[in-house]
């Protein structure tokens, strides 16, 4: 065993502890270099930003847990964009866990903790108002805030259930929803996740089906987004965007180039352009975690690439290959 | 093979399209089938109740029930409205034009309502909106709220509305038509024809394959590697690994797999060399177990058969990997063979292998998978080469037939991209617009 | 309190999970276990309380919809799968949503996934105003679909201009597509580590925003 | 009955549904509707397939003393514990950081940080194989790895250090040779679907019958 085997022979664990060496110490530092964004995301940005309160979009939250580090931030970035423009957002999911996803999700652009939240009005509590016949986002807020309701500090703006959102959440053979939404919303959810019953929402009678809705953001770790082009898109024309991890990203170019989907954000690094996007369009006062994780991906993808350089250095120098050979090979 | 003929009718039967396509105009309403509506009274006194605005969900001010004092700002009412039965539905929507305001000035939107013929003035509903300067045109049926039933009569009303949301009625129009129901829909023929022709391609190979007729497939580098893989275990006297995936009986790539399995026992029980299959899969587990046995009966050695070779590892994913790894430390085979459906593994199990120095040989149809594969294994079969191996090596009909018939669909597909790329330059070195009429065969409306 | 002793208690697991970069241990063991029962213990509690409450239970106790009873007995079948002597009747509720769904499936991917594609794959190299590499983009983009076809096509040797180059050039694009795969497939798992990092940096010790 | 019935449902499910997508009557609506509406029910019951074979295996695990055997009590306390908790206190399913709940707390504490962290060990696996397995070993595999070199320096901040070209390139790649291969493989993969639909509608194909006795 020469020097070369020796080396490439090494416990592995060191390889893992390089890793998670390399991880930590950018954050640590934070250096926050700039990204350029690609046209993939710019359309979905602009198609968002065009949009008002007029419009309404659905954000799908169709990834599990395990790729939330990627897809949530997506997500969540969308669906922020949406309030701040006043863009009423149904949110849906398409398995049981995704479920929990989105209600996380929501969690996480409605939490009082965080700076540049949206405050949550829920649907009981505005429901004088609504029989008051006061529906449009401009007269809810000035009447809202006429009643002596006060918005915190750090929040952006109110947002009212069933005006700004409504949260759908899982239903079972979710393509099969899809499908019955392109007539009626409502029939495939008689109650949102949190029980109100749909038909007493004015976004959803603005909007009662598919037809009536601007986008959907499809969210996804797993083909699962297919559904929306196959089941809507294909259906009834509902623009579709995709937000996927970055194992898929590639596999869906086909479907940008024949239009069938108007842009697609590629893992954490799509996730950072919209976040960059936010910013320089004054939707966002900061960038959020996928910017934020931008500088360990380089860091990262630095060490990974020499790790190839040296190990095929070390295979051909070591003369590893000339053992593993076969007789057949050209 | 030479029977290939059979493509040409097909292309043939492709190229009618764009005839087709200029024999029925799509979405045009064709003249005669728009019957004129009746006026049954120049009834401007019909009162639109406040509350049906409202359920009408949008974001209008209620309904000024008189016009406004002023003159000057009073709009000239809407006219009549025509009704046409909108084609390829299931007889729940109507084609709606209405006469519009003749003035400019002052009109924000047209508001039309609808009503059942014999109702009262306390049924009108708000069906749509449409504000000024937009077609006078719109398909009526899309609200759940107000669903349009097939075989019902309908009355419609324009009313012109102006900034402060006063309303100005125009004449009640009876519908001469009601809304049918189409037993075929005329913009899905272009997925019929190709769904029929991909049935049809399938099923003709199937049956070709089926009553005996020699097929030719090339061969797969992976494939011809097999043998000298196994050879050279013999020569070192270790044993040969074969996994057969992760994923259950129902994948494709694990039936394709399993039938490689066969074959590569039945040359193993010949040298004579030990096999190992771990599973992960219960039932893939029984089935690879009778495959290995039968193998070995073939081969003439049902002695050499080790009841032990074929063996259940356990269902957690990564718990698996780490047992095949050690598998590969202990026994240090001198051929793996990964062949079937793998995820994220893939990385671990070819990675663990190259370091104990067996020649790997892998295939999948996973794609995110097949770059770490091409990069650690000897051979690869990249997606479809997985089934085609299957077929290659299994000799089996149904696999055959499956693979000369996507064959041809794929035929079909290099055809048009062929085509389009010749019309391409014709187009630009003369300036024609074949290539649009070539896309027209294959384009089609968003259509529901 | 509550979010406090959660994220405790989150990355403990965390870290758990990590401990098996190490070695295999027993707290490693336990969360791969646990995370097997809770996850199948939210779905049953999500299906019932969105699907058979809501879709099921209510229709049939307001008593006019005893329809619904057909698919409620066809889903019950998949119990027999436990009782080996009937368990062919499993095979009932399987055959019908498989059947459907594949029926259903079969048009719609036939015009988004082929006729689509193929419509797309047939546009025009050049466009006035197209910068070079665009064009060459589009050049690369009709040869290669088309060579990258050839090569998965098993009916011809790959010998001769037309097959045997064809199918050469297709491997190549075929090869670069999947670097590209590569690159990103590196990218989303590091992804991944950076997001628990975050968590545990971050939520859990405060270092970092 | 326990071979033909379920392939005949299969086969007149599978035309049925074929036929349904072309006619857009409305007898053919109604079929469709009651469709959409039974689908998840039935859908729904399959659920049990997976609680029921995870119990059998780990009760008799336990039963057996099997290696490990404790770890099965893991799995089987929150399988039954968590939609015990739902039932007897559904407002806990909806729980958020303002309503704790414990059904809230055991999905958001410990399902999700256990199962992104399992995803996120992919991250040091690929960094040990990128050292001791991807080999530039053929002329292909050179190709492969150059170009994800490239894609993954362009798809990074820092890639930008090598000036524009590099990200330009990486995009380049990915806008058309990728796009050209991955339309490929999908059209290949696609009609491979597609004619294993026909061929388990048709009968032609019945490996799902397996697994449930003759």
């Amino acid at each position: 065993m020469n020097f070369w085997d020796k080396m490439l022979n090494i416990d592995r664990r060191w390889i893992f502890l390089a890793i998670g060496v390399v991880t930590i110490i950018p954050f640590l530092i934070g250096i926050g270099m700039p990204i350029t964004t690609t046209t993939e995301v710019e359309d979905i940005f602009d198609f968002v930003n065009e949009l008002g309160p007029e419009n309404a979009i659905f954000v799908a939250f169709d990834f599990a847990p395990g790729t939330q580090a990627e897809c949530m931030p997506m997500a969540v970035g969308v669906v922020r964009h949406a309030f701040h423009n006043d863009v009423p957002v149904f949110m849906t999911a398409y398995f049981p866990l995704s479920h929990g996803m989105m209600m996380a999700g929501f969690d996480y652009v409605t939490n009082p903790s965080i700076d540049g939240y949206y405050q949550v009005v829920e649907f009981a509590e505005w429901a004088h108002l609504r029989e008051a016949g006061i529906t449009t986002k401009a007269e809810l807020v000035t009447e809202w805030e006429n009643e002596g309701n006060v918005l915190p500090e750090n929040a952006a703006n109110w947002v009212f259930e069933g005006r700004d959102y409504a949260l759908l959440g899982y239903a079972p053979l979710f393509h099969l929803v899809i499908l019955g939404m392109t007539s009626s919303i409502a029939n495939q959810y008689p109650e949102d996740a949190n029980g109100n019953a749909l038909i007493e929402m004015p976004m959803l009678n603005e909007h009662k089906s598919l037809r009536e809705v601007d986008l959907a953001l499809t969210t996804a770790g797993s083909s699962a987004c297919m559904s929306w082009i196959t089941y809507a898109r294909e259906k009834i024309g509902t623009p579709i965007a995709f937000g996927v991890t970055a194992v898929m990203a590639t596999d869906y170019y086909p479907y940008i180039q024949s239009g069938q989907i108007i842009g697609q954000m590629g893992g954490l690094r799509g996730a950072a352009e919209y976040e960059v996007l936010m910013v320089e369009n004054d939707v966002t006062e900061s960038t959020g975690k996928a910017f934020r994780g931008m500088d360990v991906q380089s860091a990262d993808h630095l060490l990974i690439i020499l790790l190839i350089i040296m190990g095929n250095i070390a295979y051909f120098a070591g003369g590893a290959h000339k053992r593993h050979q076969m007789k057949g090979r050209g | 093979m030479r029977k290939d003929w059979i493509m040409l009718p097909a292309v043939l039967i492709l190229l009618m399209f764009p005839a087709l396509t200029i024999a029925q105009p799509a979405e045009v309403v064709a003249e005669d089938s728009v019957e004129n509506l009746t006026p049954i009274a120049d009834s401007l006194s019909a009162e639109v109740p406040e509350d049906s605005v409202l359920a009408g969900g949008t974001d209008l001010r209620p309904v000024g029930r008189e016009p406004l004092e002023e003159p000057g700002t009073v709009l000239l009412p809407p006219g009549m409205v025509t009704v046409a039965d909108h084609p390829n539905d299931a007889g729940d929507q109507l084609i709606v034009v209405f006469e519009p305001s003749l003035s400019d000035e002052g009109l924000f939107a047209h508001a039309v309502y609808r009503r059942e013929v014999g109702q009262g003035d306390d049924a009108w509903a708000l069906v749509e909106v449409i504000p000024a300067g937009e077609p006078n045109e719109f398909v009526d049926g899309f609200d759940p709220d107000y669903p349009v039933e097939p075989g019902v009569q309908y009355e419609y009303m324009v009313a012109a509305q102006d900034l402060d949301g006063n309303e100005y009625q125009g004449p009640v129009s009876r519908a001469e038509i009601t809304a049918m129901g189409e037993f075929y829909h005329t913009g899905k023929t272009r997925v019929l024809f190709a769904g029929g022709l991909f049935i049809f391609l399938i099923f003709y190979y199937f049956g070709r394959a089926q009553r005996g007729a020699k097929m030719y497939l090339r061969p797969i580098a992976g494939i011809d590697a097999v043998d000298e893989a196994i050879g050279r275990a013999t020569e070192m006297g270790k044993p040969i690994l074969y996994v057969p995936g992760l994923s259950s009986i129902s994948d494709v790539a694990t039936i394709a797999s399993l039938t490689i399995l066969g074959r590569v026992a039945k040359k193993i029980a010949q040298y004579g060399t030990p096999l190992m299959v771990p599973n992960r899969d219960p039932i893939v587990y029984t089935v690879a177990d009778e495959c290995v046995k039968q193998a070995y009966l073939e081969a003439g050695r049902p002695d050499a058969y080790d009841p032990d070779s074929v063996f259940f590892l356990t269902t957690s994913q990564f718990a698996f990997v780490a047992g095949v790894n050690g598998i590969m430390m202990r026994e240090k085979p001198a051929t793996n063979f990964y062949l079937g459906m793998f995820w994220a593994e893939s990385l671990l199990l070819a990675e663990t292998g190259s370091l104990s120095g067996a020649i790997q040989i892998a295939g999948t149809d996973a794609v995110t998978q097949l770059p770490f594969f091409i990069t650690t294994c000897d051979y690869t079969l990249i997606g479809e080469e997985l089934y085609a191996a299957s077929a290659y090596l299994g000799r089996e009909p149904k696999q055959i037939g499956a693979v000369k018939g996507q064959d041809a669909c794929k035929a079909i597909i290099m055809g048009f991209i062929t085509l389009a790329l010749i019309l391409g330059i014709l187009d630009l070195t003369a300036g024609t617009h074949t290539l649009d009429w070539l896309r027209q065969i294959v384009t089609m409306p968003v259509v529901d | 309190m509550y979010e406090t002793i959660g994220l405790w208690v989150a990355a403990f697991f965390t870290l758990a999970i990590y401990s098996f970069l190490y070695k295999e241990n027993p707290i490693y063991r336990l969360a791969e276990h646990l995370v097997v029962g809770i996850s199948a213990g939210y779905g049953i509690a999500i299906t019932w309380e969105i699907t058979l409450e809501p879709r099921l239970i209510q229709p049939l106790l307001a008593g006019d919809n005893w329809v619904l009873l057909i698919p409620a007995l066809l889903g019950l079948l998949y119990i027999t799968r436990f009782i080996p002597s009937i368990a062919w009747l499993s095979r009932y509720p399987i055959a019908f949503l498989m059947g459907t769904g594949m029926g259903i499936g079969f048009p719609l991917t036939m015009k988004a996934s082929v006729l689509r594609q193929l419509e797309a794959a047939m546009a025009p190299v050049y466009a006035s105003g197209m910068p070079w590499f665009e064009v060459l983009g589009n050049l690369v983009l009709i040869f290669g679909t088309l060579a990258a076809l050839i090569y998965f096509f098993f009916s011809k040797p790959h010998k001769g201009l037309f097959f045997g180059t064809g199918s050469k050039i297709g491997i190549w694009v075929i090869m670069l597509g999947f670097g590209a795969t590569f690159g990103f497939t590196v990218m989303g798992r590091i992804s991944l580590l950076i997001g628990r990092v975050q968590f545990l940096l971050g939520d859990w010790l405060h270092l970092i925003e | 009955m326990k071979r033909t019935v379920p392939l005949m449902i299969v086969m007149v499910g599978g035309i049925l549904m074929m036929i349904q997508y072309f006619i857009p009557h409305q007898y053919s609506q109604v079929v469709f509707d009651n469709y959409t509406e039974w689908a998840p029910i039935v859908g729904a019951f399959a659920l049990l397939l997976g609680v029921g074979s995870l119990t059998r295996v780990h009760s008799h695990r336990i039963k057996r003393k099997a290696p490990n055997w404790p770890y099965s009590w893991a799995v089987l306390i929150p399988l039954f514990g968590m939609p015990f908790l739902a039932l007897i206190w559904p407002e806990s399913l909806w729980g958020g950081s303002d309503s704790p709940s414990v059904f809230h707390f055991l999905f958001m504490n410990i399902q999700v940080p256990i199962q992104s962290t399992m995803f996120s060990l992919l991250a040091f696996y690929i960094a040990s194989a990128a050292f001791r397995a991807f080999r530039a070993k053929s002329a292909l595999a050179t190709v492969l790895l150059l170009s994800a070199v490239i894609v993954m320096l362009a798809q990074v901040p820092i890639g930008e250090i090598f000036g524009p070209w590099l990200q330009n390139t990486g995009l380049w790649i990915l806008r058309y040779p990728n796009l050209a291969a991955k339309r490929a493989i999908m059209l290949g993969v696609g009609f491979g679907i597609l004619a294993t639909n026909l061929k388990i509608i048709f009968g032609v194909e019945r490996n799902w019958l397996g697994g449930a006795g003759e």
